[in-house]
C-alpha cells in the first residue's frame, strides 16, 4: 500500500494492523492472510488474545507468531515451532467444518456490500488490470464465521459494484448469503487506511463506523464511490497504544509492510 | 532402477508441448525453477499450467510464450505485487493470448484430492455466489439431496505431469519433503508422472529408515533429478532461506516486455544449466541464504 | 493450557451413554485397548463404535453390553478368526441385539475424509452392485452427469469423539505418530474431539521440533492420556509387537459367553486401571514384546 | 484353513500359495490380503516378479517382503523396510484410479460367477453366522484390473447364489459388471484347497481349469454346490519346485497359515 502517515507518531497501516488485532478474541482459531492480517495476529498474540492460533494456507497451524518478519507464510522461520505442518486441504477442511471463528484478508476493490474483488478490473473478457485472483482470500471469505477486509481507501477501489465477486461479502445484500448457500458469517469490518466501516444488521450494507485520527468524516465519503451512511455510533478510531506500536514496530522494524 | 537423469533429459522426455503440469504445489517454499527455467530453454509450447498460487515462476513461463493455459488460484508475485507477464498475456495477448481457469486455493486442492483419489468430483460449499463459478468448466452447481442446500461440484484435476522439489531423494524417486506441503502430496498422486528435483541423493536406506516422511509412492515417479539451489530463489527448509530482494528485481525487470526479455536472456536463455545459473547467482550471494543455525528434528524409533 | 488426565477422567468427560467414538483407526496397531476397558469399567450403554477393522475390541465391548449400533468394514480377530460375541450379538441378540452398518475399508475411509473436509458425501465406484450398498443408509446411488455411469455417494462420517493411540504427546495435545496410520488422520479431524492416548508425554520442544510429524491440530484434543502399553496387545512401532498368543487366548475364551464373562472379569472388571492390568499380564511376557533393536529415523533438519 | 495334505510331499495351502504367486507380473502393483495372499505376493518376488509392489491397505507399500512371518499387516516387521507408510486413503485411491493390476482375497463363500460372501451366512435380518465382514476386499474385487479369489473348497461354501454379495466378481456374469458400474476386471481364478476355476470369457461362469496332484475332477464337482462346467484345456495343476516349496517354508517355518 502506499505510504500514507497520519500524523508523524504512526502510520496509517499501524493504525489498520491495531484495529484488525482488536477484533481478534482470546482462544479463536484465526485463517491468516499475509502481510497485514499477519501483523495483526501477531499483534494481538501479544496482547489480549495469547491462546488464538493461526492458520496458514501453505499448511501450517502456529500459537505463536514467528520470530521474524515474513515475506510469505513459507519462509522458513513460520515453519520451525509450527505446531503443525501439513496438507493445506486439512486446514481448508477445518474451516468448511466451521472451526475457523475468524479470517483476514486484503482486497484491490470492495464495494457496499462487502463483496472484494482480487481477479479483473474491468470486463472479465478483456480486463484493463489482472490482478492475481483468489488465492485462499475466497475460500476464507466464504467459510470463516466472521471476516475482517483489509483496504486501501481510494474512490476507484471502494465502488457501488465490483466488477467481479471475487471474495463474497453480503452480495447484494439481506438474506443473500443463506439464499446462495455460504456457511460462513461474512464480513464483520472493513479496515482501511482511513477509517472502519460496519455492516447494517438487516440490509448488510456497509456503514462508516469510525475515521482514524487526523482524517474526516467527509474525506472518508469523498474517498468512497458510493453515497457512503454513516453509523449512528460513528466515533474516532481509538489510535494504537505506545505498547502495540513498540509491538508492531518489534515484527517490521524496517516497516516493510507498515510504513511502505 | 535408478531414475536419476538430467534435467535437460526428464524435461525432454516428460514435459512435451501441449501438456498439462503441476508446479509450485507447497506454494511459496520448494517451487521447481530449475525446471522451469529449462522448460523455457527448451522452447515449450502449449503447456496447461496447474498450481494453487506461484510465485513468479508461472509469470517467467507465460512471459517466454510457453503458455496456452493457466488452472489456478493465484497468479503473481508474493513479496512484490502483480505479475507483469501475466497482465500482459491477459490484458493485451502478449506474448500470445492465454486461457484461465480461475479456482481459489480450496477448489483447486479439492480438484487434486479428487483426482488422486479416481473420484470424478468432491462436493464443496466454498465460493457458492462468487464469480469464480459462473461459467467456470472446473465446476458444476448442484443441491444437497434432502436439504437442497447449493453445493458446487469441484471435478478432479489430473495432471500429466508434477514436478515436485524435495529436500531428498534416492535413485529410485523414494523422497523425504519437508516443511509446508501445500497440496504436493495429494497433486502428486493425481499426476499420470512425477518428476522429483532433490536438493540431496541419498542412499534408499536413508530414506526407508523414515517411511512416514515419504512423500508419494515411487511407482508414479518418471524421473529423479539432482539439482541443489533447484529451487532459488524460493525457500528449501534445511537448505537455503528465500532470496527476498531476487524477487524484488525481478518485479523491477519484467513491469516491461524489453525488460522481461532482458532478465530472461540473462537468467534463462544465457545460462545453459542450474549450475551456470548459480555461478551467475554468485557463491556470496547463495551462502547468505543458509541456515544459520540447525534445528534437528527429535529422534524417532522404529524398532521392534 | 495441559489437558493430562487419567483415563478414568477422560471417559468419565467425553464418552457419555450413546455417543459414537472412533477407535482402531490406525487397523491392527494403536488399538487403544485401555480405553475400551475403562468404557467397559463404566457401564456405558449405547455406544456407537466405529472403525474399520477391529482387531477383537469391538468384539470385547459388545460382549460387555457397551454398544448399540457399529459402523465397521470389519469386525474381528486378524489372526485368530472369527468375533465370538460379535456373532452372538447378531445371530442371537446375546447380550442385547446390535445395529450394523456395512462399510468396505475404503467407503469409511471416504466419509471420514468427507467429513474431515466438512463435505457432506464423496462418490465412489467402489462397491457398486454389491450387498453392501442395498438399504444402506452410509450411502445414495447416484449417476455421473454427462456420461450417467452409476456412482456411489458415500455421507460423511463425524464420530463424537475419536480415541487415538499415539508413541507421544506433549500435554496440549501435540502428538507424534508413526507406522501405519490407517484412518487415524481423517478420522481425528472428522470427529467432534479427540482423546489420545500416549505411550511417553514428552515437553513440547519434542514434538514442535518436527512439525511435519505431528498427527493433528491440538485444537482437536480434549484430554491427553500418559498410558504406558495402552495398546496391548496390539502393536505400537518403536516400543512393543503384537502379542499374537493374547488375541488365540481371547479367541479360545470367548467361544463361549461364559467364557467370555470369565475373560472380561479377569482381564477388565478385575483390573482397576492398565498398571494392574499390566501387572496382571506379567513383565517377563511383555519384555519378550519390546524391541530386539533400535532402528532410527534418519536426521532431519528444519534449520535456516 | 483346515489342515488338508495333498500327499506328502506338501499341503494343499503350498499349492494354492503357489499358483496365487504365478498369476502375478513382474513390476506390477499388488493389493495384498492378509494370510495366504501375502504369502503369494513374497513368493512371486522371490521368485519370477522381483519388481512386484505390495500395497497394504493399513497404510503401506513394500517393494521387499517383510523378512519375517505377519500374523497380521500392522504387525511391526512390516512397516521397516516400507517404501511409504501412510494414510490408507492414497492406496485405496491409487486402486480406484485403476492403478493397481491385481489383488488377493480369500472368502468363505463364493458362487457361479465368482461372487465372494464374508458378511452374513443366512437371512441378512437374522443370519446363521455372522462373517467379519469386507475389510478391503470389497474394494479390491470393485476396483483391482485383475482378481484372485482364495478359499477352502467345500460343498457349503460354493454355491449356486452366495447369500450376500460382499467383494463383487461377475454378479449374474455376462456383462454384469459394465452394467452396475465397476470399473476393476474382476475375478480371473478361483484358488482352492483342491483346483483352480477360471471364468467364462463370455457368460463369465467359473470353470473347473485345473485340479491339484492327488485330487480328482469328480471329487472337485462333488465339493461344489453347482453343476461346475469342465473347462476345454482342464488340466492337473503345476505342483511347487524345490524351490517355491522352500521359500514359501522360508516364511512360515512353523506352518502357522501354510499347514493348519
Amino acid at each position: 500500500m502506499a505510504a500514507r502517515s497520519i500524523n508523524t507518531q504512526y502510520t496509517a497501516q499501524e493504525v489498520m494492523v491495531t484495529a484488525a488485532a482488536r477484533q481478534i478474541r482470546d482462544g479463536e482459531l484465526v485463517f491468516v492472510g499475509m502481510r497485514l492480517p499477519l501483523l495483526a495476529f501477531a499483534l494481538a498474540k501479544r496482547t489480549h488474545a495469547p491462546r488464538a492460533i493461526g492458520l496458514f494456507e501453505c499448511g501450517l497451524m502456529r500459537d505463536e507468531p514467528a520470530p521474524e518478519l515474513l515475506y510469505t507464510m513459507s519462509d522458513p522461520p513460520n515453519i520451525c515451532g509450527a505446531i503443525w505442518s501439513t496438507r493445506m486441504i486439512n486446514l481448508m477442511g477445518m474451516l468448511q467444518q466451521g472451526a475457523v471463528q475468524i479470517g483476514i484478508i486484503g482486497g484491490a476493490e470492495v464495494d457496499r456490500f462487502g463483496n472484494v474483488n482480487t481477479s479483473y478490473i474491468g470486463a472479465r473478457g478483456r480486463p484493463t488490470v489482472k490482478l492475481p485472483g483468489s488465492g485462499g482470500a475466497a475460500d476464507i471469505a466464504s467459510l470463516a464465521g466472521r471476516l475482517l477486509v483489509m483496504m486501501q481507501h481510494q474512490r476507484h477501489r471502494f465502488k457501488e459494484r465490483v466488477d467481479y465477486v471475487t471474495s463474497p461479502g453480503f452480495g447484494e445484500g439481506g438474506d443473500w448469503r443463506e439464499r446462495v448457500g455460504l456457511p460462513g458469517g461474512g464480513p464483520i469490518a472493513i479496515i482501511t487506511t482511513l477509517g472502519m466501516l460496519s455492516f447494517d444488521p438487516e440490509t448488510k450494507e456497509a456503514l462508516l463506523a469510525s475515521y482514524h485520527p487526523g482524517v474526516s468524516p467527509d474525506e472518508i465519503c469523498r474517498q468512497t464511490g458510493w453515497s457512503l451512511r454513516v453509523s449512528p455510533t460513528i466515533h474516532e478510531t481509538m489510535p494504537p497504544t505506545e505498547e502495540e506500536l513498540a509491538l508492531i514496530r518489534s515484527y517490521d522494524p524496517q516497516g516493510f509492510w507498515t510504513r511502505p | 532402477m535408478s531414475k536419476l537423469m538430467t534435467m535437460t533429459r526428464a524435461v525432454e522426455r516428460f514435459v512435451p508441448d501441449g501438456c498439462s503440469v503441476l508446479m509450485g504445489a507447497a506454494l511459496e517454499s520448494l517451487i521447481p525453477f530449475a525446471a522451469g527455467h529449462e522448460i523455457i530453454r527448451q522452447r515449450r509450447k502449449g503447456l496447461t499450467l496447474i498450481g494453487p498460487i506461484s510465485d513468479i515462476l508461472f509469470d517467467q513461463l507465460i512471459g517466454a510464450g510457453c503458455v496456452s493455459r493457466v488452472v489456478a488460484a493465484w497468479v503473481g508475485n508474493v513479496s512484490a505485487g502483480l505479475a507483469h507477464s501475466y497482465r500482459r498475456a491477459v490484458e493485451s495477448n502478449t506474448p500470445h493470448p492465454i486461457q484461465i481457469e480461475d479456482h481459489s486455493n480450496f477448489t483447486l486442492a479439492l480438484g487434486l484430492l479428487a483426482g488422486s483419489l479416481g473420484a470424478p468430483f468432491i462436493p464443496t460449499k466454498t465460493l457458492l455466489g462468487t464469480d469464480l463459478l459462473s461459467g467456470n468448466p472446473a465446476f458444476r452447481l448442484s443441491s444437497e439431496t434432502g436439504t437442497g442446500r447449493p453445493l458446487a461440484y469441484v471435478r478432479a484435476i489430473t495432471p500429466d505431469i508434477a514436478i515436485l522439489q524435495v529436500q531428498r531423494s534416492d535413485g529410485d524417486g523414494h523422497a523425504h519433503c519437508w516443511g509446508n506441503l501445500g497440496v504436493s502430496e495429494e497433486g502428486g498422486l493425481a499426476s499420470r508422472g512425477v518428476i522429483l528435483v532433490a536438493e540431496e541423493v541419498v542412499p534408499s536406506e536413508v530414506i526407508l529408515s523414515d517411511p512416514n516422511r515419504v512423500l508419494l509412492p515411487s511407482s508414479k515417479v518418471m524421473a529423479v533429478v539432482h539439482e541443489p539451489w533447484g529451487a532459488h530463489p524460493s525457500p528449501v527448509q534445511g537448505f537455503y532461506g528465500r532470496d527476498h530482494r531476487f524477487y524484488e528485481e525481478y518485479h523491477a525487470a519484467s513491469r516491461t516486455t524489453e525488460g522481461f526479455d532482458r532478465w530472461l536472456e540473462a537468467w534463462v536463455m544465457d545460462v545453459k544449466d542450474r549450475a551456470a545459473y548459480i555461478t551467475r547467482v554468485r557463491k556470496d550471494r547463495l551462502d547468505r541464504l543458509k541456515p544459520a543455525q540447525r534445528r534437528m528434528a527429535a529422534p524417532v524409533d522404529y524398532g521392534y
